[in-house]
């Protein structure tokens, strides 16, 4: 069991638990031990782009710096928004000496930060360092015939310094759909913001962007939608039910986050807390009847 | 201290900007008192538990500034001290019997949790040593437990909220959360529900009347036979 | 990262003879593990006590002149402000102008004031219909500082009756019966009822209460939160009465009760310490809620009391008329902090002892049972302390404060109950030494008796009523529960027991009484006539209020304590 | 619209705080095209820009800078490589740091919302 130091990120332990237990799942069939960091603060998403700002550039370090002192050189995250302010924090410092001294000589508590600190989303694991055939071996319950449809959001691929794949054509979550046996759906929306922080107080764009990517989806013939985003999610699952019973459109399209989709592939879905999701997907992914029985 | 008056080493201080000369090893508190001022404001238990007397001093030629309670922290020469008379901060009220039930009552009833950035700045002013900044993340989280806990040697001074920039009340929030996890997670105990059910059943009034009506004699032999379990 | 913060300043925080006694004391600590000392017999301890007890020493006592308690000897810091000049400048006071006229008025904001302030409401009335006048801020208090835990008789192998006989054996039979009675009664209810706040005791897994042994009990029925028992009751009770909206007056103490003709209490004269400015106050019930008097300094002694504990609820009551039980008696708290001299007198708690810690003398040697009721262990220590010429055993260690001490060997709680415990379970104890330097973990502590609990005070019965209509009392102003020696844990039940027995009592009452009486000053004139007639000469002006720390007094220099001759 | 006072300062203030050239800007309109949000725009991103080249102030009136969710999807189409989510943000920055809120957190009802959604909104709207 090779040992991978992980960072959380604050909502993987409240409202998106069931994205945390079911990586921690999939990784163990992967042979992949997530080791959570001992202290760690919240990353301060969203990235700070005010040249001069460094107090919001402080949590990001910190959590560079604390893996540091753990003696990684690695960092693995699950959540799009808390990996994204991490790159971008860390390529800010690695790039600015000043800055980065500015901030260690704040920090006047923790060690130095030294810039030598990589952070890797999960799925770059998955792809450039397990590749998709080790992602394939485990699978006990193929998800044959199930079409799912990627969504990228905008912190996954953007901005493209720091972006795991190409913003414009990316293929990372189709490869890893195929991988689990499952039909990638192509869509227009996969990379369109779901309206991110505008769910706190202006719920009605979520709404709107929630109607548009759902159904655009299922247009495109999807059974479900994959993220990997708590936001992302948030908005695409709970205020697509919102958005649904004010339109009464069209069928639901319940949203999984990417290491649920492996749970399942894997054959166990009760990592998954699919209990907190507002559109349950458990009928989605034909768990009682069709060939995806539960053990 | 009984050493003469002219030998004792004395320590050079500012309360408030004003230059006084006091004798070494007073807490600032003392000192503040040996230099003629009568406190109102800035003390209460005079023994690290209420938090009344905090204050904050610099140290000639050090850039930084620190804060501690003025009746735990012994005078340092070349001291600049202020004590806070009062630190005001947003306290919410709320339902006890309500909040906890679901979601996470420390975001929902204090929202601006969410505006920490992680500067630590709270955790270096704790004259309490609580790791600050780490209970805040908690709250964040929703992990109740880990925030009453980890905040329960707070003794709601405000120097933290005080000096936040993200205008947290951190000693509310974790008053709070200890009141959530007290009340709704930390088990009751059956045998004090037990017993209070006895008492008020009647079981004891019998044995009560009995031993309330012995005279000053027998009570006392009864005492000093009792055997300590 | 816990930082550093302590003050050390030299390498090591002990002087080199205090060091040659540690020595010692590390010496025979091997021997010392699992040997335990016997109570005193009856005999030896009255013996003890009457020899080394500060009680006893008459030229500390005077004779009480005018009032009820005329007659009776009480401490002489205490007499001197029983007998003396009111504070207010009547030139400033005008009765006619009432700012504010509540159902019940509770003076003190400390565990009483507070609670009775809740119970007061869950009576019936609305929450604005009450006003709590404190001198400092609400909760600033004695209440706050107690450490070890709080009495309640709710095990199995435990009873109220057992609680009873150690209440009454401790201070000795002079208790009232029908008062101890309701304590042990009501104890447990309110142990529930702090539960039901969301006071985090210390507990099992399962919620059974993890209960210790204190001074003179007879079964283990000690409830803690770690040692900041006091703070966490008091600080939930705060936040309850925050989030009940319940009127506080800060830094607004109460100079004189005001009475109507027949001497029936009607409401509070208060004293803005801010602005100088008096507020007449009228109302229904009247609580005096003011706490202890260790700030008095008694026979000189340092104190664990907060700065407010100056005795102002007994004047204001025994000038409106009110008895008090019990005065001759002075609770010394066996160890005080005295060494090094910042903390000289704050308490160290008994459960310091009761987890594995026993004093020991400047030779190593255990000289006394760990955990004596209060006044007797602390005439031990004295008598350890003492020189020779004055009948003690001159084994104490001598401090630059003027005192000397007896060691309490701290490093023994971890080697008895595993490394780590003594910083989980004595927080506060742990902080406040190595904020000065000290680990108690590595090294004994040094203690000597401090002024610490005023065992009597103004008479109640059951329901808080003191012998004035119209003004009830609760906590550790109020006499009659604890007779002439409290036990650890019962002065926290005592303000809870009583501090609701009042609200409830208060509230029922006020609800009573369909308008407000008048307000006047003339029990105070009367009062102050009586005492110029048996010619005594009054120079103080009472209730102190704050004590008075400035310039040479400083509480940290002068205090140069305890020469017996 | 007509244009009163030109105020140069506030191009130097913008490029300031963002670290971006703002006259690399040659109206192409690719960000205002790609952006998802602009139904609920005053200005669109680039009308945006070009009030900052001319200096005119009551820009940092427009709702525009508060629709923005950083979503970067106009970064990553302009011809030009200009950060605009970087000269939204010092629009913004404009008016957080003259202590003025644009959420207020009295009267929000976060019942329900996850932390991310929180913490990312205040990163934003509060100063």
């Amino acid at each position: 069991m090779e040992e991978l130091l992980y960072y959380p990120g604050c909502s993987l332990k409240d409202t998106a638990i069931g994205f945390e237990e079911s990586a921690i799942y999939a990784s163990r069939q992967l042979g992949i031990e997530l080791k959570e960091m001992e202290r760690w603060n919240c990353c301060g998403t969203v990235y700070s782009l005010t040249a001069d700002n460094l107090m919001k550039q402080l949590g990001p370090v910190r959590n560079l710096v604390h893996a540091q002192e753990e003696g990684y050189e690695k960092v693995y995250t699950l959540c799009s928004m808390c990996d994204n302010t991490l790159k971008r924090s860390n390529r800010l410092v690695k790039n600015d000496p000043e800055k980065l001294e500015k901030i260690n000589s704040f920090m006047d508590r923790e060690e130095d930060y030294l810039g030598e600190v990589t952070v890797k989303h999960y799925l770059e694991l998955l792809r450039d360092e397990l590749g998709w055939d080790a992602v394939r071996e485990p699978v006990r319950e193929p998800l044959k015939g199930l079409n799912v449809a990627p969504y990228y959001g905008c912190m996954l691929t953007r901005p493209k310094e720091i972006g795991l794949d190409d913003p414009h054509n990316p293929t990372v979550l189709e490869d890893f759909i195929s991988s689990l046996g499952a039909e990638p759906v192509d869509y227009p929306y996969h990379s369109e913001c779901c309206g991110s922080y505008n769910t706190v107080e202006k719920k009605d764009i979520v709404l709107k962007q929630a109607g548009k990517i759902t159904s655009s989806a299922a247009a495109a013939g999807a059974d479900l939608i994959i993220t990997s985003c708590p936001l992302c999610h948030y908005n695409l699952d709970t205020r697509q039910s919102e958005y649904i019973r004010r339109e009464n459109s069209s069928k639901p399209v319940p949203v999984l986050y990417i290491t649920q989709l492996m749970a399942v592939a894997y054959g166990n879905s009760d990592v998954c807390k699919f209990d907190k999701h507002a559109i349950d997907p458990r009928e989605a992914l034909a768990l009682e009847n069709k060939a995806l029985k539960e053990r | 201290m009984s050493p003469s008056n002219e030998d004792q080493e004395t320590v050079r201080i500012h309360i408030m900007g004003k230059e006084y000369e006091v004798p070494k090893g007073l807490t600032m508190m003392d000192a503040i008192e040996h230099s003629g001022y009568r406190l109102i404001r800035g003390v209460g238990c005079r023994g690290g538990f209420c938090g009344a007397c905090a204050t904050l001093y610099r140290l000639e030629g050090d850039y930084k500034l620190y804060a501690d309670l003025a009746c735990q922290k012994t005078v340092e020469d070349g001291m600049y001290l202020m004590q806070l008379p009062f630190t005001p901060a947003g306290r919410k009220t709320y339902d006890i019997e309500e909040i906890g039930r679901d979601g996470n009552p420390l975001l929902e009833n204090y929202p601006e949790v969410a505006r920490c950035v992680s500067c630590n700045t709270c955790t270096k002013a704790c004259p309490q040593d609580l790791e600050v900044m780490d209970f805040i993340n908690e709250a964040i989280r929703g992990n109740i437990e880990n925030v009453a806990s980890m905040s329960f040697d707070c003794i709601q001074c405000g120097i933290c909220a005080a000096r936040c920039p993200a205008e947290i009340p951190h000693h509310h929030v974790a008053q709070m959360a200890r009141r959530v996890y007290g009340k709704h997670n930390l088990p009751k105990s059956d045998h004090v529900a037990a017993r209070v059910r006895e008492i008020e059943g009647g079981e004891f009034d019998e044995s009560l009347q009995e031993i309330t009506s012995l005279s000053r004699e027998v009570l006392e032999e009864r005492y000093e036979s009792r055997e300590i379990e | 990262m816990r930082v550093e913060r302590s003050n050390k300043n030299q390498e090591d925080p002990y002087l080199p003879r205090m060091r040659e006694s540690i020595e010692k004391v590390e010496a025979t600590r091997e021997e010392r593990i699992d040997q335990e000392v016997e109570p005193l017999d009856p005999k030896t301890r009255d013996k003890v006590l009457n020899e080394f007890h500060p009680d006893y020493i008459e030229s500390a006592f005077r004779e009480v002149n005018v009032g009820p308690n005329a007659g009776e000897m009480m401490p002489k810091e205490l007499v001197d402000l029983l007998e003396a000049y009111p504070k207010y400048d009547p030139s400033e006071v005008n009765l006619a102008k009432v700012e504010k006229e509540v159902d019940v008025l509770i003076i003190g904001g400390g565990g009483a004031g507070n609670i009775a302030a809740y119970w007061a409401v869950q009576e019936g009335l609305d929450p604005s219909d009450i006003l709590i006048a404190t001198k400092l801020r609400n909760g600033d208090s004695n209440s706050v500082m107690s450490q070890g835990g709080v009495q309640a008789a709710d095990r199995e192998e435990d009873s109220p009756v057992q609680h009873y006989l150690d209440i009454m054996g401790g201070g000795h039979y002079a208790n009232k019966p029908d008062l101890v009675e309701t304590l042990v009664r009501d104890a447990p209810k309110m142990i529930e009822w702090h539960e039901d706040l969301g006071v985090i005791y210390d507990k099992d897994g399962d919620g059974a209460m993890k209960e210790l042994h204190g001074g003179g009990t007879s079964r283990k029925r000690l409830h803690s939160a770690k040692d900041y028992t006091g703070l966490e009751i008091v600080r939930v009770v705060r936040d309850e009465v925050r989030n009940m909206a319940i009127p506080v007056k800060e830094f607004a103490p109460a100079v004189e009760l005001l009475t109507d003709a027949d001497g029936t209490v009607t409401g509070a004269l208060l004293f803005n310490m801010e602005t100088d400015k008096y507020s007449v106050v009228k109302a229904k019930s009247v609580i005096l809620a003011t706490g202890g008097f260790g700030r008095l300094h008694i026979q000189d002694f340092p104190t664990t009391n907060h700065y407010g504990a100056t005795a102002d609820g007994l004047i204001l009551g025994y000038r409106a008329g009110a008895n008090m039980l019990d005065m001759d008696t002075v609770q010394y708290h066996p160890t005080g902090a005295a060494y090094p001299q910042q903390i000289m007198g704050l308490l160290v708690t008994e459960k310091v002892r009761s987890s594995g810690a026993y004093p020991v003398n400047s030779e190593g040697e255990f000289f006394t049972f760990n955990l004596e009721p209060r006044d007797v262990e602390a005439s031990m220590l004295i008598r350890e302390c003492r020189d020779v010429e004055h009948g003690g055993r001159d084994n104490g260690v001598e401090t630059p404060g003027g005192i000397t001490g007896v060691w309490l060997d701290t490093p023994m709680i971890d080697m008895k109950h595993g490394e780590g415990t003594f910083e989980k379970n004595l927080e506060y104890i742990y902080r406040l030494y190595t904020r000065f330097g000290i680990d108690p973990t590595e090294d004994p502590i040094l203690v000597y008796p401090t002024l610490h609990y005023q065992n009597g005070g103004i008479e109640i019965d059951n329901d808080g009523h003191t012998a004035v209509e119209g003004l009830l009392a609760a906590g550790e102003v109020e006499g009659g529960v604890h007779g002439k020696n409290r036990l650890m844990g019962n002065s926290i039940m005592d303000y809870n027991v009583f501090g609701r027995r009042a609200g409830i009592a208060a509230a029922r009452r006020a609800k009573g009484e369909s308008e407000w009486g008048e307000v006047s000053l003339e029990h105070v004139e009367r009062y102050v006539d009586k005492l110029r007639e048996s010619d005594v000469d009054m120079q103080k002006r009472s209730p102190m209020l704050i004590p008075d720390y400035r310039g040479e007094r400083t509480q940290g220099r002068t205090l140069d304590l305890l020469d017996p001759s | 619209m007509k244009l009163t006072d030109s105020d140069q300062d506030l191009v130097a203030e913008v490029e300031e705080l963002s670290g971006e050239n703002l006259y690399a800007c040659f109206q192409c309109g690719k960000c205002s095209a790609s952006c998802p949000f602009t139904d609920e725009m005053d200005e669109l991103p680039n009308q945006l820009i070009r009030r900052v080249q001319i200096g005119d102030r009551r820009i940092l009136q427009s709702k525009t800078p508060w629709v923005c969710a950083s979503c970067l999807s106009c970064e990553v189409e302009c011809p030009k490589g200009n950060d605009i989510p970087a000269i939204m943000e010092a629009v913004r920055e404009i008016t957080l740091r003259s202590n003025v809120d644009e959420t207020d957190l009295r009267d929000l009802d976060t019942r329900g919302l996850p932390e991310i959604a929180l913490v990312s909104n205040f990163r934003k709207k509060t100063g």
